[in-house]
């Protein structure tokens, strides 16, 4: 076990560690990697530097809702896709309108997704949606059948690289609105 | 191993005196209260516990005797049977007693190294292939080599470095999810999902979306996590501090919603009591 | 999609490969990543410079039995171990005897295993490196009960850092030693 004693030591410790994590770690986690006593601002400066070490390559350092983890960048995704012959599966239409009205609507009920959609929700939809961990049920509305109110999860700002619903595609003008969507294949 | 190994043996050469494996056999027994348990060969009387020890170090009558021939010092391919056979003969009766599953197998052992015994005092035959006579203890030495040689390859592996136990697997996260088969989401697809909702409801004059309001439904989600469980939750306590001003105003605009929306309940018992909030369903539990 | 030009150009889009992929990869595997019809020798070129790259880190690129993967060096797991809840166990003398076993002697039944160890073995031990998929059944001996022949994996080899089984500590020579015990006089 080498001593460390350097910033450049303690770089490498928290790089090995946040390339064998599986998880993001946020910074309490790190912090039990060292002896040292380190206040939230060294660790980050360190962080921030182990960013910069990184800036030109494939991958990157990443700094999430729910901590820090390395991730490749988009641009190499064309190369790595060469490495996977299947074409990744797509959600269908239903369940992406459903996950972006909990998304852009949260809390929501059920009742409410069938009354922007229009059509019935099937359980599935939501099934679907819970078991990727994207949403979850935070509690009923005051209501006759008291229904569920769903609102999306800290993996689901992970998994789309976001740190919190403010840096969801913001929508202000209606104009452009209705550009984006003509725009965008069916 | 659990086993404190106490005594010395001296090395030996040549000749084997029955003393020697005796004393070696001793240097295996634990230590009880400190003290090795010297006395044990003779009336066979071995405490509970420290025969639990015995059977859990050895794994298998070859390692019972490779133990005792090691500790001796004394030559694999010059095996004296007799004082062997008898010292491990009190181990098994031991383990017998005690475990008879487990003594089977001692006990199988026990039988050959009695049958080779006894073949040593017989004139052997001589082989036909070499014309030489075959030891009786050929086979029973092939066996122990043979063990010995996977033990200590066993040992080797394991002090190899191992993945998982000593190392990790590098995998970083892909920032495009093909790898891991699950359908990938971009905000692209999110927000032509919803402007699609939008355009065919006609209904942008309803759901006008902001920054601002986003946020405010974010801390929605979060109070009404924080309230889970129905409990009453002190008014002060559901505000992030450290957050800093911006957070709070969310905060509070997040709980106004909720209220307005009959969520949540907020309850002050008189004026400049504390204040707190609970979710309105699970007052409606109660009720 | 960046271009490349320069050898550090194809090292930055191996290097995202391999450190996002969950598997070991082989040469053939990598070549699939550009356009250029490397042969093997630049290919390992490349990443042989490129392990020399990460020489200092606290993360190495390893080669093994089923190609190329970065994995954390050992000196450095006593930090990352913090992170764990629990330690990964040992296995038991039992189980390290019967896998020595299979390692060296493959392929063999059970019941070439129990007339090493001179004990029975029990199906745990089996199970347990079955499910660490560092063994497998790889086919029958034809005798009473058709006994499955156990081998061990590519997997097994991965995980103990080996191109292949050559790579084994050797064994002590027992032939040798048998040799002297025949030529000794009765």
């Amino acid at each position: 076990m080498p001593t460390l004693y350097t910033p450049d030591d303690y770089k490498r410790v928290l790089e090995a560690a946040l390339l064998a994590a599986s998880e993001p770690l946020p910074l309490a986690e790190l912090k039990r990697l060292f002896d040292d006593d380190f206040d939230d601002d060294t660790l980050r400066s360190l962080l921030s530097d182990l960013r910069g070490d990184w800036s030109q390559r494939g991958v990157e350092l990443a700094q999430l809702a729910s901590g820090w983890r390395f991730q490749t960048r988009p641009e190499f995704q064309p190369y790595l896709d060469r490495l996977k012959n299947e074409k990744a599966p797509k959600y269908s239409r239903a369940v992406m309108e459903t996950l972006a009205i909990i998304a852009y609507r949260q809390p929501v009920t059920r009742g409410d997704i069938e009354e922007i959609r229009g059509v019935a929700v099937s359980p599935n939809i939501l099934k679907t949606l819970e078991a990727r961990d994207w949403i979850d049920a935070v509690g009923h509305r005051d209501a006759p059948g008291r229904p569920a109110l769903y609102a999306t999860t800290r993996k689901f700002l992970d998994d789309l690289g976001l740190r919190s619903l403010a840096e969801l595609p913001p929508l202000t003008d209606v104009t452009q609105v209705m550009e984006i969507a003509d725009a965008s294949p069916p | 191993m659990s086993t404190e190994i106490s005594g010395v043996v001296e090395p030996q050469t040549g000749e084997m005196p029955p003393e020697a494996l005796v004393a070696a056999s001793l240097a295996h027994f634990p230590k009880i209260y400190g003290e090795p348990m010297l006395e044990m060969p003779r009336d066979l009387y071995i405490p509970p516990d420290a025969l639990e020890i015995i059977l859990e170090s050895f794994e298998g009558p070859l390692d019972l005797l490779l133990y005792l021939i090691r500790k001796a010092n004394i030559s694999v391919l010059d095996i004296p049977m007799a004082p062997l056979t008898r010292q491990y003969l009190v181990y098994v009766e031991a383990m017998r007693k005690r475990n008879l599953e487990l003594a089977a197998e001692y006990l199988l052992m026990a039988a050959m190294l009695i049958e080779i015994k006894s073949r040593m005092l017989l004139p052997r035959q001589p082989k036909q292939e070499t014309g030489e006579p075959e030891d009786p203890r050929a086979e029973l030495v092939r066996r122990l080599l043979e063990y010995e040689q996977m033990k200590a390859a066993a040992a080797k592996l394991d002090a190899m470095p191992q993945a998982e136990r000593d190392y990790e697997w590098v995998t970083v996260w892909i920032a495009d999810k093909v790898a891991q088969r699950q359908p990938t989401v971009s905000l692209h697809d999110l927000q032509t999902a919803w402007l699609g909702l939008m355009k065919q409801a006609h209904m942008m004059q309803h759901h006008k979306i902001k920054r601002e309001e986003l946020s405010v439904r974010e801390h929605m989600s979060l109070m009404l996590r924080r309230l889970q469980g129905g409990a009453f939750v002190s008014f002060d306590r559901l505000f992030e501090i450290e957050g800093g001003m911006p957070s709070l105003v969310v905060s509070f605009l997040a709980m106004l919603e909720l209220v307005r929306e009959s969520l949540i309940e907020i309850t002050q018992s008189e004026a400049l009591a504390p204040i707190y909030a609970k979710l309105a369903d699970a007052n409606s539990l109660h009720s």
